[in-house]
């Protein structure tokens, strides 16, 4: 059993135009930022990414969106990029709005192997179109499909060589529900470490759900809303 | 006098009860952190994953790893949980948020709301409203009477695509507060200086005034 | 905000006749031993119990139904009570056999607010029975319902003041599941610290699914197949 | 001569792959895991919420919240982790699992198990049994081939009440290893000493002999 690989490039070596991809973080944080990279200098297209949202201009899915290699996002939130909305408003761009908690629950099914699930957000609205409506107790779901996904891609702090993988403060968010949820799975990391080194009360992400994972360098961590608070 | 941002998050304020878990939306109902009455402990909800939301931090010390749902930095407090984003969802979903606090374009009298797209302009997606509009057991509304032109928000039916259907219970507007109920919109207090007369002609939806209505406290 | 009570007297204090309670634990592992004791001591009756198992003579839910408190066990295996065996075979208790999985995945149910999952345990068989059943990409589901339970009981290893609990090992198998899952949900817990004494990228169960908490006592955490291996 | 326990469990160890994960049942499956080829890392899942499930631990080493599926006290081993029943039969169901290994009453020719239930006898209930052959992608049953009263435990059609339908691939009894294909049950090796004709005259479902059928090694 052997899933560390070197490096990013490494990691994502085949992954072909016109994959499926699910890629952690919500906003800028805890973002697969080595991975996005090597897509970037890989150069694929057509690429289908399901992601909470979609980078910033010169960030992130930015990036991937700048070189024009996505073809469509499956996002909650798309609002803080300029050649986003260029792309989609030329028609160079596809994107299906999927409300936050949904495109949690569809990664998670796929994890969990539940081909579908009864989610009541959406009802009534536009989310509804072509979406079988069912009643239980009196209040009205959605049937939402769980995602099928070639890859997924996920930054976590810590992992170890089995894959384990321990996320940290709200750089959790999406990343260990895609990672359940990928056919191969990769992980970056800030610090890989040996297994044993990670208690296993305190693993986020069981290896089982991990292919391959490596130690990621030179995290920018960008923060997109800088607000603070003056001592005194 | 309409009410002023800050206003409307101090009333809003009003309605929260020791023990509570909230959502507190962007824009007005952020602001609402702020004048959480003495001896009331609540405990922030920021649906990215954490319970516990506490202050900004002090310079130097903001943390890319922990922001809002907003994306601003934020911290921590004793007691702070952190979770992906199935599971805030999922708790929100199950009613274990007692209230969720959210900004609106438009309500309709049924309780209906619209806050996440406008035909012909860039859609920047509905985030996590959809989720927590149709699944939170209580829901107040913080936002204008009316909109720049001069029109009513508070309407018939809305006109603007939706976020949720008949789940809204509580406005509070810069010119009042209002339940909304089988009946329409029943107003409960006016803004100090507003006139009932000053609401009516402002409220395009069925409105109803309280036998009981009274000036509001801020 | 006070979640804390004194005992576990206090905290089953208004659980009544014929409720249905959730009970954590996997055989005898991490099942709340004081509540259980306090449910004996308090002697109301009718009660459907969900639980993995049934505990064994003597000990763990064997308390309760030898003292005839339960009406009906929801279970995936009742193997270890001859009691158990008795009063099923005389007719006193009812049960309902659920596939494990589907056990737990219904528990989850409740606590993500999804009314309904599909699941494959159980197709063509027996389980099946008066159920819908649905095929998605080839492959056959049962409709399962969440559960609806009055209370959860849970037990922990680790929990604060606010609620939030941390398990130890296997000991957390159902409990995070069914604290998700009770209208009121009561945590005994071996330690009870501080808030903010748990780091909160540790905490399994957020507090805010947790209604009340103490810290239990005299715990016998019995072992129910002792297997040991010889130093070489 | 017919394989022992302990044979059989030598022969099914010869299908685990290096970095297999698998989940052992009780009885014979779990002597599986004393006869792991040399150089093949196994991650054993044991679905009370466990990976990496190590041998029983040294006398007074016992730890009461540290058990397997089976209720036996285990230890853990480095790269171990912990979850809940819903995450463990999740990975499961999503087919995480590489090979799962449990016995049965009877298996059918078209790869129909039962081996939960017995009609007029104390029901214990299906553990996880029913969750790990419907949704598992690879099932090996280990099983005698005849019953105590010298019948077939092969057979057209399962007598007992099923466990899981169309599931089994594989079987290793103490007569020998047999694939269950869209044609039957498939005898692929024979135990040493054990004659096609027995294996024939004990298999009441449709038989097929490989045209490579060989001896067992074990």
């Amino acid at each position: 059993m052997n899933k560390v690989v070197a490096n990013a490039d490494e990691a994502v070596r085949d992954i072909p135009a016109g994959a499926t991809l699910m890629l952690g973080g919500f906003g800028l944080c805890g973002i697969p930022e080595n991975c996005i990279a090597s897509l970037v200098k890989k150069g694929i297209n057509n690429l289908t990414c399901i992601s909470n949202n979609a980078g910033v201009d010169g960030f992130g899915i930015g990036l991937l969106l700048e070189n024009k290699q996505v073809k469509k996002m499956i996002s909650s939130y798309v609002g803080e990029n300029a050649e986003f909305e260029r792309q989609l408003l030329s028609g160079e761009l596809e994107v299906e709005l999927v409300p936050q908690g949904t495109l949690a629950t569809r990664c998670m099914a796929t994890g969990y192997g539940m081909p579908a699930v009864f989610l009541q957000a959406g009802y009534g609205t536009e989310v509804q179109e072509g979406k079988e409506v069912r009643e239980f107790n009196g209040k009205h779901y959605l049937l939402e499909m769980a995602f099928d996904s070639d890859f997924a891609i996920v930054k976590a702090w810590k992992g170890d060589k089995m894959g384990n993988l321990v996320f940290k403060d709200t750089a959790r968010n999406f990343n260990p529900l895609m990672a359940m949820a990928g056919k191969i799975t990769i992980a970056e990391v800030e610090e890989l470490v040996e297994p044993g080194e990670i208690d296993p009360n305190h693993i986020h992400t069981p290896g089982i759900y991990v292919h391959r994972i490596f130690q990621g360098k030179d995290y920018e961590k960008r923060i997109e809303q800088r607000t603070v608070r003056q001592r005194g | 006098m309409p009410l002023n941002k800050e206003q409307i998050a101090k009333r809003i304020a009003q309605e929260l009860q020791d023990g509570f878990y909230v959502n507190l939306g962007i824009g007005i109902p952020t602001l609402v952190a702020n004048y959480i009455p003495e001896g009331v402990n609540v405990v922030l909800q920021s649906e990215n994953g954490l319970l516990g939301m506490g202050p900004f931090p002090f310079e130097g010390e903001e943390d890319a790893d922990l922001i809002n749902a907003g994306k601003q930095t934020i911290t921590t407090l004793p007691g702070s949980s952190f979770f992906d984003s199935a599971m805030s969802f999922g708790m929100i979903r199950a009613g274990k948020v007692d209230l969720t606090v959210l900004g609106a374009m438009e309500v309709s009298e049924n309780g209906d709301i619209a806050n996440w797209k406008i035909p012909k302009k860039m859609v920047k997606g509905m985030g996590g409203a959809m989720d927590l509009v149709a699944a939170a057991k209580n829901i107040i509304v913080a936002m204008q009477h009316t909109n720049p032109k001069g029109e009513s928000k508070l309407l018939p039916k809305c006109s603007l695509p939706l976020t949720g259907v008949n789940c809204v219970r509580k406005i509070v507007s810069d010119l009042g507060v209002f339940d909304v109920t089988a009946d329409g919109f029943v107003c409960l207090e006016y803004a100090p200086g507003v006139t009932i007369e000053e609401i009516k002609a402002k409220t395009a939806g069925k409105l109803t005034i309280a036998a009981d209505v009274k000036e509001m406290t801020v």
